[in-house]
């Protein structure tokens, strides 16, 4: 057992699945100083910078040279630096990456992983702030991640880099510095598992993300208020999603509240809440209910961030919402 | 036109050859359009065939090739196999892809060549990624990346040409520039001196030369080919052409002159090799054998593709992804 | 009232907005020539290449000089071509032209129409095929339409060419030859409006773009064989979406479903299923239902292609699902 | 060093103030980031204020200015107002962008500055638009589109300035090569002969400077923007210079040498331009006075935006759509 932080894990996580296999390397801007959040700290000194790749400023062919490199016996682990710039690589991933397992009828594979850091921190304004998570679940041919620990960004980014198909690896900027416990020995993460962080029988909450610690810190105030007692339900693949554990959970609290950081309107939420709401129809004791970001732009100034932003309040509100 | 009679005439039969192969191949395909049976669009290669027999013929099997919407000469010289290649383009089991790709993403992994690609100047990229994963295998592949004179108004051509660049990679760019990026003359859009002035500046050797003529393309590639393999570093090579049909098989492409075309079909390179060749005295017999063998050969693959049966619909839900497998909602 | 194609109302359209007004102007690959689809027939022969501009093949330009000409006192309709070639300029679209306004604290408008063709035609595979709504209806700062009829095609591109804010315009290729009467002095389109373009007390489809005459055929045979009466509504604009006139619908016939050619998963249908099953959720006599393609690339053969489209067969399955 | 006694002394000691005013408003902006008012990153462009106040501040008020995530020299040189960027990076009402913006979207409209990006290359093709628009309206604006060195390996490097030279716009292309993009020596991964032979292979005329110099910049500058204005063409500036700073104001920068650093404020572009005022016999009375207003000014731009409100949260729903204004739910 060692206590690392989130991005400490999930070096650590490249720097074991290199060991085992010569096929695994990185790239993309700055990786040699240690990437622009110290996530890639260390690795250029110890895998040379053969393996740790910096590149110049261009998305389009990090994404793309990932993606002819993955077809050529490797797997890339590329890094975007911002969610927001890979919209510079959107072709290379969705009409390239997504699809030519498929279009090549099986004859290749792609074993991408594409480390996308998402969220608001620090007044990033709004180039700089998105999770766009739902631009990819929707999109056949991905696999979509968000870790949401130390532990799982170790488990999960061992998993994405060994798939073989692509993954889209959405890291939270906020998550960084988080520290907790990461198993030497931990089972491998098996994708599209959701893990159940609470456990509560009057109110299923499914989340992700940074979004899990605020969600925690919530249903704890309502147990302690005696509001409820919550299940909150950590996603972590989002495609495939873990739908038989969500419909059990709901099937036994009667009660969904999705909460994301991300946009609502379009957001994979409404994936889950249309998916339950259909199956479970007639055993819901609510509506199933959704709540994230309004359909804005990310403001810099922090009166107008925080209008954005899932706190203490709207979630509170939004339990409470869900239990009258 | 060049008109050497000591001529290696083996080699410059075996470039005809492949030219004549690709040639009836459209042909064959055109006329799979025109039944119905070819089903997407496609873009035929007619009158560019001595780039891909120059070059693509020239490469290792093991070597990667990267192509185009306008890809079905660079394939078959490459080795693939034109039954398989027809079947893709009917849509029919046994295709390359299994019918899931047709003719824009026609690919034959097992002779390296990892795809034609429906969006223009995308396989710039992915080309210069097979390359650096060679590098980091550490064998003498090479990578050649073909596209038009139109994909050098990508951004992805100067990211993979930099990228090429800078890390000392193995690919030769092929830029086929048969002035024409769909309707439009390409020369109206593209600023500056052309292509090879392009590479040049990101310091890559650039070449410039007729590529109607086997004899100069199979030269040029001969030396670059040799030079990428031995020097680990990206070349350049821009090859003239003229595209002698329209954008696609359906383009009766009106908007340029009947004269411009007839003069360009005096320049078809076919030609050219067979009045090379027959200057330096190959027997009119030999040609005639070599005709019927590749119309026999085409008339086969058009018959074998024709009676080929479709996919299968649930063959269509497979090649997604291994952790769920597509629901029909 | 004229006959027309869908092609040729957009033209109309085009063409009108370009005599009303000098600051409007066309940008795209081979507009010169009438364009891919004829969408643009003789244009440049009216207006001048100066108005109708055929481009080099450079999205990422063709989308960043719209949005940079439409920041400049014009109002740009930029043309690309097919919505998958989009993906070449998604940073510009997303990153720029939605949020110009927005971070710029109102400095600026961006009056930006962009036109992306869009679904399944002629066996053309998994680059050419995308139905890729979902993508723009969740990114704060973009309009989003469809048109489904002549009609629409002209009264609808008139809208967006006259809207204020960045309209991702999406056509559907298989309606081009479609005619229809195109009223000559038809009321403005108001954004934001659905149609109903069939009445009904059973059931409620909404549905939008091409798969509006596939879900009117159902009804049709679904009203024949008495199965049920159906009423259809035709979005047309995806954002913002005409709730009020869903929901009351809804309120009504108690049953919803939702048909779109792009993928399920992800949907915009997911969108409007969540929402109507949270508004209405004690009204439903029915879960609220989607249906679409499922999450796979597009294949090329027809066998393939027909697994993925709503053919009648699973339309009326659906139908008869929701009436049971 | 340049050393010219019989140097324009009005026109230079102009430039030389605007410099100065860029430098302190930065070095305001550090102190506020220091002090934890200035919220988000900031990029500072301390030491190469001779490239902003040579190019931007000899535009006409008319004229556009596109910038980058380093723009807060450019924006003051053509004119804003440094209270309202003040409050800007303070997050405050009465910043040029209500607060919503921040430093890397720093714009002022009202002075033809279109906007920081904080996406790197972006604002290429976007520059383009805005001339192309002024082709359209037929005036005779230019556009003048700032970038760094980095900027010139993304793909909107290319598409933008093959599109600026097809169609005949208005637009100086100004790179402000630094010799690092973020924490890496821009060289090293920079293929060619570098951004002057890049623009020339679009057949844009081009040219390499001594940024740090300001009667070069401003030299420069002055014939390239007539130039462009005269014969609506674009043009290109290679500026080099050196940045002083980390890459954001909280970067220490420690991946080069600190001599390498010292060697480089040698080479300050402020204390060169003082040089040679001094050495054109300017009294020393006129710099104490110039940087006593300057200081003056920057200090009750720094307490106006310290003192200014927070923006309203309500207004940050505000500037979305016109069609529907977003919920919250
Ligand atoms: C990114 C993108 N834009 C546009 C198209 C449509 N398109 C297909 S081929 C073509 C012309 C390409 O010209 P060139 O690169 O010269 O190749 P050629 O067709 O002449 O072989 C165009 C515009 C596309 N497929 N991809
Ligand atoms: C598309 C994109 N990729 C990466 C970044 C992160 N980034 C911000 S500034 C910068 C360096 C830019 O270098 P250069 O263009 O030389 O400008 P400079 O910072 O030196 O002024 C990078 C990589 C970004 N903002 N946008
Ligand atoms: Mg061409
Ligand atoms: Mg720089």
């Amino acid at each position: 057992m060692a206590e690392m932080t989130y991005a400490a894990a999930g070096a650590a996580a490249l720097a074991e699945t290199m060991d085992a296999d010569p096929t695994v390397w990185a790239l993309g801007e700055d990786l040699g100083r240690g990437g622009v959040f110290g996530q890639y700290a260390g690795l250029e000194a110890r895998f040379g910078a053969e393996r740790i790749v910096s590149t110049p400023i261009s998305e389009a062919a990090i994404m793309g040279v990932g993606v002819g490199a993955a077809m050529t016996g490797t797997r890339p682990v590329v890094e975007m630096r911002f969610a927001d710039f890979a919209l510079c690589a959107t072709d290379e991933l969705i009409n390239q990456a997504a699809k030519a397992r498929f279009m090549f009828g099986g004859q290749t594979r792609v074993p991408l992983t594409v480390r996308m850091p998402v969220g608001m921190w620090r007044s990033s304004a709004a180039q700089h702030s998105q999770s766009l998570e739902a631009l990819y679940t929707h999109i056949p041919g991905l696999v979509v991640m968000m870790p949401a620990t130390p532990a799982d960004n170790h488990a999960m980014l061992k998993a994405a880099i060994q798939s073989d198909d692509p993954v889209v690896y959405l890291e939270h900027k906020n998550l960084w510095p988080m520290t907790g416990e990461v198993p030497d020995s931990a089972a491998p993460y098996s994708i599209g598992t959701a893990g159940v962080a609470r456990e509560g029988r009057d109110l299923t909450i499914v989340t992700w993300s940074a979004t899990l610690h605020d969600v925690l810190a919530a249903a704890d105030r309502a147990a302690q208020s005696g509001g409820a007692d919550i299940e909150v339900l950590d996603l972590r693949t989002l495609w495939p999603w873990d739908k038989a554990r969500v419909l059990e959970s709901v099937r036994r609290t009667g009660r969904l509240l999705i909460a994301h950081e991300a946009v609502v309107v379009g957001g994979f939420g409404a994936e889950i809440a249309a998916t339950v709401a259909e199956e479970l129809h007639a055993d819901l004791k609510a509506p199933v209910r959704r709540i994230g970001a309004p359909r804005l732009p990310i403001g810099y100034a922090p009166t107008l961030e925080n209008e954005i932003k899932l706190g203490p309040d709207r979630l509170d509100a939004a339990i409470v919402r869900m239990m009258s | 036109m060049n008109n050497r009679r000591n001529l290696d005439q083996d080699r410059f039969l075996a470039f005809h050859r492949e030219m004549l192969r690709i040639r009836a191949l459209e042909e064959t395909a055109l006329e799979g359009l025109r039944q119905g049976l070819v089903l997407g669009a496609i873009h035929p290669s007619i009158g560019q065939e001595a780039i891909a027999a120059g070059v693509a013929g020239q490469l290792r099997r093991d070597d990667i090739l990267l192509s185009t919407h306008r890809g079905h000469g660079h394939t078959l010289a490459k080795g693939a196999d034109p039954e398989a290649m027809m079947r893709e383009l009917f849509g029919r089991q046994g295709g390359n892809c299994g019918g899931k790709g047709g003719s824009m993403h026609i690919a034959d992994f097992s002779v390296g060549m990892l795809g034609a690609n429906g969006v223009v100047g995308a396989n710039i990229v992915i080309a210069t990624g097979a390359a650096h994963a060679i590098r980091l295998h550490g064998d003498d592949r090479i990578v050649a990346c073909f596209f038009g004179d139109g994909a050098t108004n990508r951004g992805p051509f100067l990211e993979g040409l930099n990228w090429a660049a800078v890390f000392d990679l193995p690919v030769l760019f092929i830029c086929e520039d048969n002035g024409f990026a769909a309707t439009t003359r390409t020369a109206d859009l593209t600023a500056g001196p052309g292509p090879a002035a392009r590479a040049a500046s990101f310091g890559i050797a650039a070449e410039s030369i007729d590529g109607n003529d086997i004899t100069v393309v199979a030269e040029a590639a001969e030396t670059l080919i040799n030079r990428v393999r031995q020097n680990r570093k990206p070349a350049f090579l821009h090859a003239r052409t003229y595209r002698l049909t329209g954008h696609t098989g359906a383009d009766p492409a009106t908007y340029r002159p009947a004269t411009e075309v007839e003069q360009a079909w005096q320049d078809d390179p076919i030609a050219r090799s067979r009045a090379l060749l027959d200057a330096a005295g190959v027997d009119s017999d030999v040609f005639d054998a070599m005709d019927r063998a590749v119309a026999a050969e085409m008339k086969q693959v058009f018959e074998a593709a024709r009676a080929a049966p479709w996919p299968d619909p649930a063959e269509g839900l497979t090649d997604v992804l291994d952790a769920r497998a597509p629901e029909v909602a």
